[in-house]
């Protein structure tokens, strides 16, 4: 008899099933067991998934998240609300605006404040503006994964020019602590608006450039659509918001819906999937209704600067949140990741009594073995990028 | 005279190298490095194959039993074996049972190798692939059409052994 | 519909809920015993209809623990929160797993952070902490433990053993 | 002094395998370096600047040294045996096809008159040495690579070898040498624009299988970063992988220059008075412009699926191939 090899096996979380394996018995048949992560190039940060595949096929996954977890809500009850707006930021570090809204908002539903317009139309300008950065590292990356290098640095170029834009504003590229509590950090800089218009003229070109490239390609084409079916049953079983659902078929935009920050003064169409190459809610689909979802933006964004207000941002900034009322509220906003819920809890302290983010992309995890299994292992990379997680939303 | 010295050089490497992956093949312990000590027994046939000017044979030696037989042999191997347990082990304790037919083909193989008269001829440089296409088409066509039949036969049913059955499609 | 008539159907349906107008944004409290049927009601009542579970909340007071759960209607076009509460000797509350798929991740989450079970619940294991990590963290008495495996969890810089 | 006459045969074959070994690794460095050029200036960006000054060329001779005194990993849990052959097997494989390249009438390894055949039963070998590398880390990933190049390079390898068939019909030869000598002057003499369209297609269909056959985008499946992570090289470093990595630009190489031997005449110039500039320049120039065609295919194109890879070879490429080989054999016997 030949000596058998001791195997290296990871940290595991089922000790019994590694157990089992490192004495060669095998628990699974003829099934593989494939850790996907938590450093694995598809995974899109630190998730880990647990495979289980028959050749190919992956017939069963476990999603294990928390690697990216700093436990935000313990964060958040242990300094001062006003304080908690950079953490909020670092959530989906990609869209920080639309998380630091969510949380602004909440507080000042909580302490009654009333923002001017120009506030709002600032908001809704930096909110678009990220929500476009954070669209093109979606996409980038979902190209990325199914193989295509180019259009990943394409869109960079563009991310890169609203970062500038967002860094002339904040000081910051991608944390940018601008939106306060009851205002704005401060007021634009002069000839700012007319930047963001040379922007728009120049983000014009590039989607269809994109569409060209990659949205109708072929090959991409014959990659995505059919594969990972989300019905708009099991979107709304998994809560799913934002374009994930959007791309079920499903009608619903919050800014449209449901508005906040004064979305009702804007015109613009909320885009929905509609299978047209392939099965609505599909890969094609989640992609294509990001592509579109830049265009509208573009379109809230020209309107926002055309309409731009006076006023003084910091007018309604409270002097002091010491003394907060007691009671609770939740309010949800658009996030690029989907709705962006902030439950907060006040006990009249000057902290936050209870912090809860839920976040569109952790429902997006939670979704992944719904709507992967029986699928190949490629299959299933193009529909984590096409869920379009950031771990950091989802960890918190 | 350096020269003969080389192609003798060369010859008897290539003998020990066929040979000697051969012993490798069959008294290695782990199936896998089995499969893979056949790959230079085969490439050492292939290089004797071209001492005899045999170039067309040679490459076919290559490419059907290196590129399809053997690269199917660990294709087999791996899909018998479990991943994760590398060593499969080969149990060799009839090895003695074992010498009894080994030392009487030898024999058989030694006689007729003895007995036989043996031609030498000298190399030839002369394509051997027009002729042997020829030889395939006119004197061997029957052979070879049979040969064909016989492999098309074989794919079929590969091809309907692998394929799920009815029932199976059906639950 | 407000989440005050939305009560008032519920009770109606025989079900015990009390309407808290709380500010800004108010709750309906179930009790134990009602909570999984106040959610069957909400979810499968035509002039409820709320299809999705938006999030699930497990917070600590200082008396009692409470799941908070946002739910919405896309297709009333109204939200509600409903509550439970349960005592800090036995804080368990029923699952609603089995009423919105979703809650099976949103209660793993309460239990790994606040520390709450949820009857029923299918796959009860920590989400975001280790599955050996101690203590709950959004316990208002909670302080970490020391070390976890190799790894020191407090703020002092780790001893050295450097001359 | 010993005559050295005899042993010329000898000496010119020594120096001719050097050669090929030092032009192999030029090529190889040349080749890094042009496809972070390509691929530089097609995402709109530069490459390399920096190293060396003019556009960076220096840049592979650093990315050379730096793999050459990388720590040398193996893992602790690989077949340390298989793990240390494997590399060698597959750069074998790809410095073998050079053997029968020609890059002039007389500037050729061996004029071997199966040359055609033989580069495809050496490519064999390379098959061998990546299920050995993909066995051989105890990876899974690194098997996943492995069990798909193989199937792939199998696969794919019936239409190379079909539609390498029809220039060699219509050659009625396979050696590389009489290939090139029958596509003599001129453009329209070669083969790719002979019996239109069928060779065309021929030439076509082998460029894209012969993608495949070397593992290039679109069908870069076997290493496809995204969702192998590296796939049969993922526990390789240092030198070891720089030998893969060597052995993947000799075998774009290799393919390519078939494909300039066999499709598109060669050492010959397009136009005959053009043949005043040397072969091996024309050889090379227009291997080195298929090759560049590949880079930029892999620049430019996602990436197929495991069965939609499988589909085109089988579904498409196979009965294509087949159909124009019939075609092309009526159009040889009706002509000859």
């Amino acid at each position: 008899m030949s000596e058998t090899k001791e195997i290296h096996i990871p940290l595991g979380p089922s000790p019994e099933k590694w157990d089992l394996l490192s004495k060669g018995i095998d628990p699974f048949g003829d099934q593989m067991i494939l850790q996907m992560g938590p450093q694995h190039p598809a995974t899109h940060g630190v998730l880990r998934l647990e495979l289980k595949t028959d050749g190919e096929v992956v017939t069963k996954i476990t999603p294990y998240i928390g690697y990216l977890h700093r436990c935000f809500e313990k964060v958040a009850e242990s300094v001062t609300y006003p304080q908690v707006i950079p953490y909020t930021e670092r959530m989906d570090y990609l869209a920080g605006m639309n998380m630091a809204l969510s949380y602004v908002l909440a507080v000042e539903k909580l302490r009654e404040i009333e923002v001017n317009d120009r506030v709002e139309t600032l908001r809704v300008l930096v909110c678009e503006l990220n929500r476009i950065a954070s669209h093109c590292v979606a996409i980038g990356t979902f190209a990325l994964d199914i193989g295509a290098w180019t259009p990943l640095l394409y869109l960079f170029q563009v991310r890169e020019h609203i970062l500038d834009l967002l860094e002339e504003l904040s000081g910051a590229r991608m944390l940018f602590n601008y939106i306060r509590i009851g205002g704005l950090a401060h007021d634009i800089p002069t000839g700012w608006i007319d930047k963001v218009r040379e922007f728009c003229t120049y983000m014009d070109p590039k989607i269809p450039e994109l569409n060209g490239l990659l949205s109708y390609n072929k090959i991409y084409i014959e990659r995505l659509a059919h594969v990972g079916v989300m019905s708009q049953d099991v979107a709304l079983q998994y809560g799913i918001t934002g374009p994930n659902l959007r791309a079920t078929g499903f009608d619903y935009d919050m800014r449209r819906d449901a508005p906040y920050s004064g979305y009702e003064k804007y015109d613009f169409q909320p885009q929905i999937g509609a299978g047209e190459q392939g099965t609505p809610g599909d890969c094609w689909d989640r992609y294509i209704v990001r592509v579109r979802e830049m265009e509208e933006s573009l379109k809230i964004i020209r309107q926002a600067c055309d309409r731009m207000p006076e006023g003084d941002v910091k007018e309604t900034i409270p002097k002091s949140l010491r003394k907060m009322p007691e009671g609770e509220v939740y309010v949800t906003t658009e996030a690029p990741r989907g709705e962006l819920g902030i439950y907060l809890v006040s006990d009249g302290t000057d902290k936050p009594y209870r912090v809860k983010a839920r976040s569109g992309a952790y429902c997006s995890v939670a979704a992944v073995p719904a709507i992967s299994l029986g699928g190949l292992i490629a299959d299933l990379v193009a529909i984590v990028a096409s869920i379009d997680i950031v771990l950091g939303e989802v960890d918190r | 005279m350096i020269l003969h010295f080389l192609t003798q050089a060369v010859f008897w490497f290539l003998v020990i190298l066929t040979v000697g992956s051969a012993i490798v093949v069959v008294f290695n312990k782990r199936i896998l490095h089995s499969a893979f000590a056949l790959l230079f027994t085969l490439c050492g046939v292939a290089g004797l194959y071209v001492f005899l000017s045999a170039d067309f044979l040679a490459a076919s030696q290559m490419l059907v039993y290196v590129g399809g037989i053997l690269t199917l042999i660990i294709f087999g191997v791996f899909l018998t074996a479990r991943m994760y347990n590398m060593s499969i082990p080969e149990q060799t304790h009839q090895r003695f049972l074992a010498l009894l037919p080994v030392l009487g083909l030898g024999g058989i193989i030694f006689y007729v190798l003895n007995s036989a008269e043996w031609h030498l001829i000298t190399p030839m440089v002369a394509p051997t692939t027009e002729n042997l296409g020829k030889m395939l088409l006119t004197t061997y066509l029957v052979p070879f059409e049979v040969a064909s039949m016989l492999l098309l036969a074989a794919l079929i049913g590969a091809i309907r052994l692998a394929r799920p059955r009815k029932e199976d499609h059906d639950d | 519909m407000t989440p005050e008539e939305i009560c008032q159907k519920l009770q109606s349906a025989g079900i015990e809920v009390t309407y808290h107008d709380t500010k800004p944004d108010p709750f309906l409290l179930c009790t134990l015993q009602s909570y999984k049927q106040a959610a069957l009601t909400l979810r499968d009542d035509p002039d409820l209809a709320f299809q999705s579970l938006m999030s699930l909340t497990g917070l600590e007071w200082p008396d009692y623990f409470e799941v908070a759960s946002q739910l919405i209607s896309y297709q009333k076009e109204h939200r509600v929160t409903i509550k439970v509460r349960c005592g800090k000797d036995d804080p368990s509350v029923p699952t609603l797993s089995d009423v919105w798929t979703i809650a099976e991740w949103h209660e793993r989450e309460a239990y790994d952070l606040v520390g709450m079970t949820f009857a029923g619940h299918q796959d009860l294991r920590r989400i975001l902490l280790p599955e050996d990590w101690e203590g709950h963290p959004l316990r208002k008495d909670y302080s970490p433990q020391e070390r976890w495996h190799d790894i020191s969890l407090t703020s002092e810089p780790p001893k050295t053993t450097h001359e | 002094m010993i005559a050295l006459e005899p042993y010329l045969d000898l000496i010119i074959s020594v120096v001719y395998v050097v050669g090929i070994v030092l032009f192999l690794s030029l090529f190889a460095l040349f080749a890094t370096w042009l496809e972070r050029k390509v691929a530089g200036h097609i995402q709109d960006r530069l490459g390399p600047m920096e190293t060396g000054g003019w556009h960076g060329w220096l840049q592979p001779i650093a990315d050379a040294i730096k793999l050459l005194i990388k720590e040398d990993i193996i893992p602790a849990a690989a077949d340390k045996k298989l793990f240390k052959l494997a590399p060698y097997l597959v750069f074998i494989g790809s410095l073998a096809g050079f053997a029968v390249l020609p890059f002039a009438a007389n500037l050729i390894g061996s004029d071997l008159n199966i040359g055609v055949y033989y580069v495809i039963a050496v490519t064999s070998l390379v098959v061998i040495g990546i299920l050995m590398a993909g066995w051989a880390s105890n990876n899974k990933w690194s098997m996943y690579g492995a069990m798909r190049s193989a199937a792939q390079m199998i696969s794919y390898e019936i239409p190379v070898a079909l539609s390498l068939l029809i220039p060699v019909m219509m050659a009625g030869t396979m050696s590389m040498v009489e290939i090139v000598d029958n596509q003599a002057g001129g453009f329209w003499n070669w083969y790719v624009f002979r019996t239109m369209p069928f060779s065309l297609i021929a030439f076509v269909i082998y460029f894209w299988a012969s993608l495949a056959e070397v593992n290039r985008a679109p069908f870069d499946l076997p290493e496809a970063e995204s969702e192998l992570v590296a796939g049969y090289f993922t526990e390789y470093s240092g030198i070891r992988w720089a030998m893969f990595f060597l052995a993947e630009y000799g075998d774009m190489f290799v393919v390519s220059a078939i494909a300039a031997t066999v499709f598109l005449g060669g050492w010959y110039a397009p136009f005959p008075f053009l043949d005043i500039i040397p072969g091996p320049i024309w050889f090379i120039g227009k291997t080195a412009f298929l090759v560049f065609v590949q880079m930029w295919l892999r620049w430019t194109l996602p990436r197929l699926r495991v069965d939609q890879l499988m589909y085109v070879c089988w579904k498409i490429f196979l009965p294509f191939s087949f159909a124009n080989l019939l075609l092309v054999g009526l159009w040889v016997v009706l002509k000859g």
